[in-house]
């Protein structure tokens, strides 16, 4: 052929070459490019700066260090260098030294060598001569079998000779060894000693230098230009792209948490959180004011650090905070802003977006205290978890979970008192303008407003409305109403019923307060609907419900009459078998008092409001309408037909109470059996968004926790411009709550969700008696806290008394201090404990022995002590210390303040203090000697001083002997000896038990007039004579 | 197989497409309708000639520089020294794709405090349930003790007035520095990796184990000098 | 008698004896020079590739079995349904390097004749595929499907306790295919036993077809004809592969103790590990010295020898009694060649080092784990 | 012939769908014989005709015929155990349990096991053979290597399967066999050299970056080494064994078919 070139070719191979080139050069770019991508890390950028910053507050630490040190580092430094002198003047002796070390070590080596060579061949002779044995052995069974008996018993064994001989050798060559060990040793201990001196200057010097030294290698291995020219480089390589899999610094941290499960549906795994990849400083203390993401987290005494009760380790980060534990970057692990602001912000900063397809996002920052709820559902007051227990407070008070079934928050009480038999409380017109408007008889009351919301305050509705009410009205009063009762049997002295009031405890859980405010309302991320009668003065704090325990009392002199009163405070639980109004043991005398005190509490403008009205046509139609809901229209009207008038407002009426749900807070006769109404709350936290009816409101953010704030503030505000039947219209009530209640009630509803957590993490689980939660659910709803400090909170009374020693006492170590039986006869029966209080301890008769337990049991497990029965704490009045103890006794003059029995104190009444005849019944010895050692550790503000004791320099002195007693001496200032004396003889001391006749007699005919503030700096005087 | 030279003028005569289509045709009947790359190659060769179009420049060009070897070695090895590379990389996916960023391995390197935590002379029991490592420390260094016994991995007990680990199953003892010395044990106690923490803290590596009967012991990542 | 006997076999299975006697048999069961070939049909050692023969070694091999199978010790061992593939492995090997021999050895006498090998008309006179060869594939396909059925009926896959990281097993062994590599590990570091020897295995292994530049018997058995190659490959296959592993399997117990198949595996038996490293050998015991403390000094001995052995020797043998190889196989066939047989040579030198100078490592630098 | 009864065999012979299928009838003429085999991709793999030897199985003793098979049945039960078993450490071991008491015919693990055990015996005297035939002689010399490479490939086939059981004879037999990785000169981080590749204190091989945790995934063997051996086993391994099967195969019929004397 000619054209060879071209032979059977087609395409110009050059070009083919071109072309192979540059398609080539691409492959090489895009592979290029996926490797840089690869390496393109967000959290990479976090860790550089974090490094840098790590070593800036190194250098700063280190400055401070080297500043401290600067006195005396030379003193150390100098007599290092004296040592090191004199130490190197020894250098020929110690080559000398070392060189014959060497030789010795060559010796020993081979002694060594030798010894341990031949230890191995005599245990395998051992071994051998063993199997030998054994076989023996073995023969010997089989020949017995056989009924041949070897009678020659020294066998010869062909090991033991060699064995036995082994061992004589074996000891040869240890012995050679041990001479060989001992000259090596020998020297050692020479050279060593040449050392020693220097050692311990060294020493020294490192000590004191420690702290410089630790930061000087911290710095050098974060700052690069402090780093020798290898590490430099290797510090370069090790992070180089593909290769930054064999010994990356900027890497990926993670802790699989396998207590905190994700749950897939399927099944739940372990939660992984990579958060510290980028929140790098979180456990380190230093890093308290470094920006954001490194900041340490802001209580380390509870959480993230190792001493903590929550430890990293086992909670990890999304446990608590939530979120997409396996992201690497901002947007991708779910951070969720807490306002628009904030949105805009990381929008700008971070391109932040929403992450869809993800059910849990991480909680905003002041929503967090929902995920106590996640393990502490049973004790929900935890230590920096106000808020959670503010809203879990509210919901219960309010009623939320009345109306919305919480399977985790079940209701305990009813939120409102009985209906049942409310003629022989209330008349009609009360009852039914309270329905419509309850802020308008009390503006902080709890009933929330049906009523006049945005849904129903068109003239159409507001006439509705009034025929509701009215068959309503008409419904709870099946019998007649109740006839005003104002005799004066019930009726006593005004003036001296309000000072019992304010004195015997009523305002643990009542208060009578007048003044409110209207709501300042700064800016909020949702609509308010606000209420027209005014808010509460005091921002909403978890101290500030214990105060509205029970209904503030203004204006219930306009509401019932004296009978009522009267009777009520007499015995609660005769109208209200339910009630936890307790009963305070009050006479007649008292009741009939604070009955015409009460009566003098008047809400006149309230009589002035419009009564409702019947309107036949309108309560017609109501009928109907829901009629149509059960049966064919033309079935409805002749059913509607066939009623007279009242059975169409008692239908109406069954109707409205079913609708508006009243039946869930209150008994109302007919509605036993009914179920809530509103949706069930039990997983609310994680129900996704897409399930929360929006309606046509776009102004709040599209999340949970937007919706939530949202209804509360508005509960009607999604039928917002949308067209609903009367009957369909959402009926929610507004409670008019404060935004700062919102939030609570928000974080609590959040923690309130499906999250999995190891049975282990449940508190619930890590306690053995149950009871314990029963009982702090009851020092709850009872208000317990209202009147004593318990686990550091409450006492609300305080405030109203004045001063804290007149006021109930603080039940810290309560667990610790009484006698289980005795408290519990104490519960069941009150009797006078502290002789100078005027407050009384209640009678709550409806808890029942179980429930008592139950609260001894959570007083027991407050302070890690568990124990139902006790031994009694046998005295022997023989020893020295018991004798030494009467002596401090007397020295301590006890009996200034203290009863003995029926024997009153020197003192006066105003200084009173418990029988001490009954301290053998009522308190645990160990807490006695814990008490008088330092009282004020135990009930800050206590009026007992602790008792002197003497020390052993006091008892030493000459003459000593006759100043404090020879038994006293003998304890030579020993305090645990002397306290456990002096609590012995307490528990001899003999005496009535029960003073609480005489302190009563003694009070009524002397009158109880100190408890005014005032007294209190003469009273401090009197502190210090002692 | 080529065209004869009567075909060829035929076609340089040609007058202008359809008449040059319909000459082929002739010159493909008259050879029984073959058509060989060879025969196409010269008739492509006079149709170029005949009718030059921009459409093909390259081919034109390729006559021209038929074989110009310097280009020709530059692109090509451009091209294979691209391709060589970017396969290498593309190995290299393979093998850092074996290496994981992250691992989920319980730790096996843990960090116990600092050797001032530790007395001279003591033997350290604290990390024997959650590590099974014993830490001892002599006059002249800190070690970190298996607490699995040689002979059949029963857990020895620390005897302090005897100042021995004595194994409960069958009597096995060892001295505080892990040597074997009565018992059926036949070797001593496994020392783990000990060394010093970025912050000073000493840090067990349990990955690392060094046995006495191997030598191991005098390795320096086997004790911890303080 | 019977107990007798055991103690007997036990005793000669000890790797000392029981290598010697292989390695020393070898010569005359494959004899690669015509001094060895001649000794070997003076003793009459070839018939053992002859029917009888054949006969005899089966009848060994399955009363040997047989004693195991009934003996107390051996069957625990022998009954590991793990441990049939290695039964089935002697079986096998032993029938097919005797059948393949006894076909070489008829070949081999036809040559001697001046014939041709017994294969060598058939090209001429080709067969069908269908259906001679797809059926008798077939057939054979059949069988062996047969036999897996009811291998697995009769033996359940083992199952042992889920896996433990925590608790060893007192002897851990890999599968039984490696064995031969963990028992080269008691002799050579894992570097070299469990990286290094793999290796060369492979790739010598891969580079037989190049290096083996005899032209004669391709395609038919034969053995005469390029015996020195041959015995070379078998060596290494029979003794340093599968008589390793029959060793791993059967003879090494806890602590890779070894134990005679007849012998209780008593976890405290003991045996004498006084391993000592050349440079203590020449330090320590013939100068009298401690150990220098420069690694190099110290192991300069051990060096020394290493490359004596690799590099001097190759190049000395070149020079004198293999020089008409180079000159036949080209130095690169050459260095290759020894590089690998040296390598292979190795492993029993190192085991006789060891079972009679208690040598643990020529260069021993454990610092750098690099230990010869 | 006409007169002849048809059987159905016939009737099935001349069917549009037989002859669509398989082009010839029955091979009754040689003619018909070659052609069932040259038309048959499986028994393409052959050729035609044969030299006699090389259908004695005195000869060829069926050893690579048989390796081939195995490979097969291995693939065949092994997909079927990967319906029931699950490669993760909590499940692993149950689930072999479960082979052998409820899954029906888990008679397939057993059947997989000795396959795998007759496999690696079968290729090692298949190469037995090869060598005693002289067979890797030139021109098989490069099929030789790409057989060495097969059988090698049929021992890590074997080891990676050995640890799916997930029982204490898996994880220690991987794990003695595994460690031998860790020795690797410079690449793995207990072998000679590896202590170099160090820049100032970056140790660049460790326990977390050598081989030996490129092979397990992890420091130890664990969930991850589990996961990749399964991988290894089911997917990997096989995928690189047919490819070099494909070579082998195609290199014997390239190289003048089943070799024989010249």
């Amino acid at each position: 052929m000619k054209h060879n070139n071209n032979d059977e070719r087609y395409w110009n191979i050059n070009l083919l070459n071109k072309w192979f080139a540059v398609s080539s050069i691409l492959f090489l770019i895009s592979i290029g490019w996926m490797f840089l991508h690869d390496n393109d890390d967000e959290f990479k950028e976090y860790q550089r700066e974090f490094r840098k910053l790590g070593s800036q507050i190194a250098q700063t630490k280190l400055l401070e260090e080297l500043d401290k040190v600067k006195d005396e580092r030379d003193i150390y430094q100098k007599a290092y260098d004296n040592e090191k002198n004199k130490y190197d003047a020894y250098s020929d002796d110690l080559d000398s030294l070392n060189n014959l070390l060497v030789e010795a070590k060559g010796v020993f080596y081979k002694s060594n060598m030798d010894y341990l060579f031949f230890k191995a061949e005599a245990d395998e002779k051992k071994y051998l001569y063993e199997a030998e044995i054994v076989h023996s052995h073995h023969n010997d069974e089989h020949h017995e079998k056989d009924g041949y008996h070897n009678e020659d018993k020294s066998k010869s064994f062909k090991y033991k000779d060699q064995y036995e001989s082994s061992l004589i050798i074996l000891n040869e060559l240890k012995l050679i060894k041990e001479k060989d060990e001992k000259v090596v040793n020998d020297i050692e201990t020479v050279i060593k000693n040449l050392r020693s001196d220097l050692k311990i200057e060294e020493d020294e010097l490192n000590k004191y230098l420690k702290q410089v030294n630790l930061l000087e290698m911290k710095i050098q291995k974060l700052d690069r230009s402090k780093m020798s020219i290898a590490n430099q480089i290797g510090d370069i390589v090790r992070d180089l792209p593909i290769i930054d899999f064999l010994d990356p610094y900027y890497k990926v941290n993670q802790l699989v948490v396998n207590d905190v499960k994700y749950d897939v549906n399927f099944a739940s795994v372990p939660s992984v959180d990579r958060c510290t990849s980028c929140h790098l400083g979180i456990d380190n203390p230093d890093f308290e004011n470094a920006p954001q993401p490194f900041t340490s987290h802001p209580r380390l005494d509870l959480y993230v650090s190792s001493s903590s009760s929550h430890t990293m380790d086992q909670f990890g980060c999304t446990s608590c905070h939530a979120g997409r534990a396996r992201g690497t970057t901002f947007v991708s692990s779910s951070h969720t802003p807490g306002s628009k602001e904030q949105e805009e912000e990381w929008k700008e900063k971070y391109e932040w977006e929403k992450i869809h397809h993800w059910l849990q996002p991480m909680l905003p920052t002041k929503y967090t205290q929902a995920s106590c709820f996640n393990c502490h559902q049973s004790q929900p007051i935890v230590e920096g978890g106000d808020k959670l227990a503010l809203g879990l407070g509210l919901i219960s008070t309010s009623g939320c979970n009345n109306c919305h079934h919480i399977e985790t928050y079940e209701k305990e009480n009813n939120a409102g008192p009985p209906l049942t038999n409310l003629d022989k409380k209330l008349n009609k017109e009360w009852v039914a303008k309270w329905i419509k408007d309850p802020q308008s008889f009390r503006y902080n009351t709890w009933m929330p407003h049906f009523f006049e919301q945005e849904n129903n305050s068109s003239p159409e509705m507001i006439k509705r409305n009034n025929s509701e009410i009215y068959a309503i009205t008409e419904y709870l009063f099946p019998n007649g109403e109740h006839k005003m009762n104002n005799s004066s049997k019930y009726i006593g002295n005004y003036e001296s019923g309000e000072k019992l009031f304010n004195a015997v405890g009523c305002m643990a859980c009542h208060q009578v307060k007048e003044e409110k405010s209207e709501l300042i309302a700064e800016e909020l991320p949702y609509e308010l609907y606000k209420s027209k009668f005014g808010y509460e003065n005091e921002e909403m704090t978890r101290y500030e419900l214990l105060k509205n325990q029970g209904p503030n009392l203004i204006g219930i002199g306009s509401k019932s009459d004296a009978e009522w009163i009267y009777n009520w405070i007499k015995n609660p639980s005769e109208y209200y078998p339910d009630t936890r109004m307790p009963d305070l043991r009050l006479s007649h005398e008292e009741a009939s008092d604070i009955t015409a005190y009460l009566l003098t509490l008047k809400n006149e403008e309230f009589s002035k409001l419009p009564n409702s009205y019947y309107d036949e046509e309108e309560m017609n139609n109501i009928a109907r309408g829901w009629l149509v809901k059960g049966f064919a229209e033309q079935e409805a009207n002749e059913k509607l037909d066939n009623m007279s008038p009242e059975e169409v407002i008692h239908y109406v009426g069954t109707k409205s109470i079913n609708f508006y749900g009243c039946y869930t807070c209150h008994d109302i006769n007919g509605f036993e059996d009914a179920k809530p109404i509103g949706a069930e709350l039990t997983h609310e936290g994680t129900k996704p968004v897409n399930t929360l009816d929006f309606g046509h409101i776009h102004s709040i953010g599209h999340n949970n926790y937007s919706w939530f704030e949202q209804k509360l503030a508005n509960p009607r505000i999604f039928d917002r411009d949308k067209i609903v039947a009367p009957e369909d219209k959402s009926r929610m009530p507004n409670f008019y709550f404060k935004p700062e209640e919102i939030e609570a009630i928000t974080t609590a509803i959040l923690g309130f969700n499906s999250n999995k957590f190891s049975s282990n993490m449940i508190v619930e689980n890590l306690v053995d008696d149950k009871n314990v939660f029963k009982g702090y659910s009851l020092i709850q709803s009872y208000n317990c806290q209202g009147c004593h400090i318990i686990d550091d909170f409450g006492g609300q009374i305080a405030d109203v008394i004045g001063s804290s020693e007149y006021a109930p006492p603080n039940l810290n170590t309560q667990g610790l201090k009484t006698q289980p039986d005795w408290l519990f006869s104490f519960f069941k029966k009150p009797i006078t404990i502290r002789p100078n209080l005027q407050v009384r301890m209640p009678s709550f008769t409806m808890f029942s022995d179980d429930d008592w337990n139950s609260v001894i049991k959570a007083f027991q497990h407050m302070d890690n002590h568990s124990l139902s029965f006790e031994g009694t704490h046998l005295v022997d009045s023989k020893t020295t210390e018991f004798k030494a103890g009467e002596k401090l006794h007397e020295f301590g003059a006890c009996n200034n303040c203290h009863f003995y029995g029926e024997v009153k104190p020197i003192q006066g009444a105003a200084t009173w203090a418990p029988n001490l005849a009954l301290t053998k019944e009522r308190l645990r010895p160990e807490w006695v000697v814990e008490w008088l050692r330092d009282p004020q550790k135990i009930m800050p503000g206590t009026k007992m001083p602790a008792p002197y004791l003497p020390t052993s320099d006091i008892l030493s002195v000459d003459g000593a002997e006759e100043t404090w007693g020879k038994d006293l001496v003998d304890l030579n200032g020993d305090t645990d000896l002397m306290l456990k004396g002096l609590t012995d003889y307490l528990y001899n001391i003999e005496g009535k038990i029960d003073i609480s006749d005489y302190v009563r007699e003694y009070f009524k005919t002397n009158g109880y007039d100190f408890n005014s503030g005032d007294d209190e700096d003469d009273e401090d005087d009197w502190d210090e004579d002692w | 197989m080529n065209l004869t030279q009567e075909e060829k003028n035929k076609l340089i005569s040609a007058k202008d497409e359809s008449d040059w289509y319909k000459t082929i045709e002739d010159i493909k009947s008259t050879r029984n309708g073959l058509y060989p790359n060879d025969l196409a190659r010269e008739v492509l060769s006079i149709y170029h000639n005949k009718f030059p179009v921009n459409k093909y420049p390259e081919y034109e060009d390729s006559k021209q520089t038929i074989m110009n070897r310097k280009s020709f070695l530059t692109t090509l090895s451009v091209g294979w020294v691209a391709f060589a590379a970017a396969t290498g990389g593309f190995f290299t996916v393979l093998i850092r794709f074996l290496f994981p960023n992250v691992l989920f391995e319980p730790p096996q390197s843990f960090k116990i405090g600092f050797p001032e935590d530790f007395e001279p002379g003591k033997v350290d029991l604290r990390f024997k349930k959650q590590y099974n490592v014993w830490i001892v420390r002599d006059d002249e260094k800190i070690i970190a003790l298996s607490t699995v016994c040689t002979h059949l991995g029963c857990t020895p007990n620390w005897q302090e007035t005897e100042r021995k680990f004595k194994c409960p199953c069958h009597g096995s003892g060892f001295r505080s520095s892990g040597i074997n010395f009565e018992g059926p044990a036949p070797r001593p106690l496994e020392r783990f990796k000990i060394g010093l923490a970025n912050d000073g803290q000493i840090i067990v590596d349990k990955t690392k184990m060094f046995k006495y009967e191997k030598g191991e012991w005098n390795r320096s990542e086997s004790f911890l000098k303080v | 008698m019977i107990d007798n006997l055991k103690n007997i076999i036990d005793y000669l299975s000890t790797p000392t004896i029981s290598f010697t006697i292989l390695t020393v048999m070898f010569p005359f069961l494959f004899p690669p020079t015509d001094w060895f070939d001649k000794i070997s049909r003076k003793f009459g050692i070839w018939r053992v590739w002859t029917n009888t023969g054949g006969l005899i070694l089966f009848v060994l091999t399955t009363a040997f079995f047989y004693m195991g199978f009934n003996d107390d010790n051996f069957s625990i061992i022998l009954n590991k349904p793990d441990n049939f593939p290695i039964i089935m492995m002697i079986y096998t090997m032993f029938f097919f390097t005797w059948y393949g021999m006894k076909k070489s050895y008829i070949n081999d006498r036809r040559i001697d004749r001046g014939k041709k090998p017994n294969e060598y008309h058939d090209p001429d006179d080709k067969v069908l595929v269908w259906p001679d060869l797809v059926y008798i594939e077939f057939i054979a396909l059949l069988l062996f499907t047969v036999f897996l059925i009811v291998w697995s009926i009769l033996v359940a896959a083992p199952l042992e306790e889920p896996a433990n990281p925590s608790v060893t097993p007192n002897p851990s062994k890999a599968p039984w295919y490696f064995l031969g590599l963990q028992e080269m590990l008691v002799y050579y570091d894992p570097w070299l036993a469990g990286v290094l020897f793999p290796t060369f295995i492979i790739l010598g292994m891969c580079a037989i077809p190049y290096m083996d530049i005899n032209p004669k018997g391709d395609g038919y058995y034969s053995f005469k004809e390029r015996r020195v190659g041959y015995s070379i490959f078998m060596y290494g296959w029979l003794v340093l592969w599968i008589y390793l592993i029959v060793i791993g399997t059967f003879f090494r117990g806890p602590n890779w103790n070894f134990y005679g198949p007849f012998e209780w595996w008593d976890p405290h038996k003991l045996e004498v590990l006084n391993n000592v490293n050349l440079s203590e050998y020449f330090w320590v015991i013939m100068l009298n010295q401690p150990l220098p403390s420069n690694v190099i000094l110290r192991e300069s001995v051990g060096f020394l020898v290493t490359i004596l052995y690799l590099f001097v020797l190759p190049v000395f043998l070149a020079k004198t009694y293999l020089k008409n190889m180079l000159k036949e196989y080209g130095p690169v066939r050459y260095v290759f060649l020894m590089l690998m047989g040296l390598s292979m040579l190795s492993l029993p030198i190192k085991m006789y080092l060891r079972w009679f100078f208690n040598l643990k490592y020529i260069v021993a630098i454990p610092e750098y784990f690099f230990n010869i | 012939m006409s007169d002849k009864k048809k059987t159905i065999l016939d009737y099935l012979n001349e069917s549009m769908v037989w002859k669509s299928i398989f082009r010839s009838g029955v091979p009754r003429t040689r003619r018909q014989r070659m052609y069932a085999v040259l038309g048959n991709v499986f028994l393409h793999l052959h050729p035609a005709r044969l030299p006699r030897h090389a259908v004695k199985v005195g000869y060829t003793w069926c050893m690579g015929g048989l390796s081939f098979f195995l490979f097969v049945v291995l693939t065949i039960t092994g997909i079927l155990l990967m319906f029931y078993y699950r490669p993760t450490v909590e499940y692993a071991f149950t689930d072999i349990i479960d082979l052998g008491e409820q899954v029906p015919l888990g008679i397939m693990r057993e059947i997989h096991r000795w396959g795998a055990h007759s496999m690696v015996l079968t290729t090692w005297l298949h190469m037995l053979r090869v060598f005693m035939t002289g067979s890797y002689k030139p021109p098989r010399e490069f099929n030789w290597a790409v057989g060495v490479i097969l059988m090698t490939l049929t021992l890590l086939l074997s080891f990676t399967g050995y640890l799916l059981p997930w029982d204490q004879l898996a994880i220690w037999a991987v794990t003695v066999g595994s460690n031998m990785a860790r020795a690797t000169p410079f690449l793995g981080h207990e072998g000679p050299g590896a202590s170099l590749l160090a820049i100032g204190d970056v140790n660049l091989v460790h326990s977390g970056s050598d081989v030996r945790f490129a092979l397990l995934g992890g420091r130890f063997v664990g969930e991850a080494t589990l996961l990749r051996f399964y991988v290894l086993h089911c997917i990997a391994v096989p995928f690189i064994a047919m490819i070099f099967m494909a070579v082998h195969f195609w290199r014997i019929r390239k190289d003048g078919g089943i070799s024989g004397p010249l």
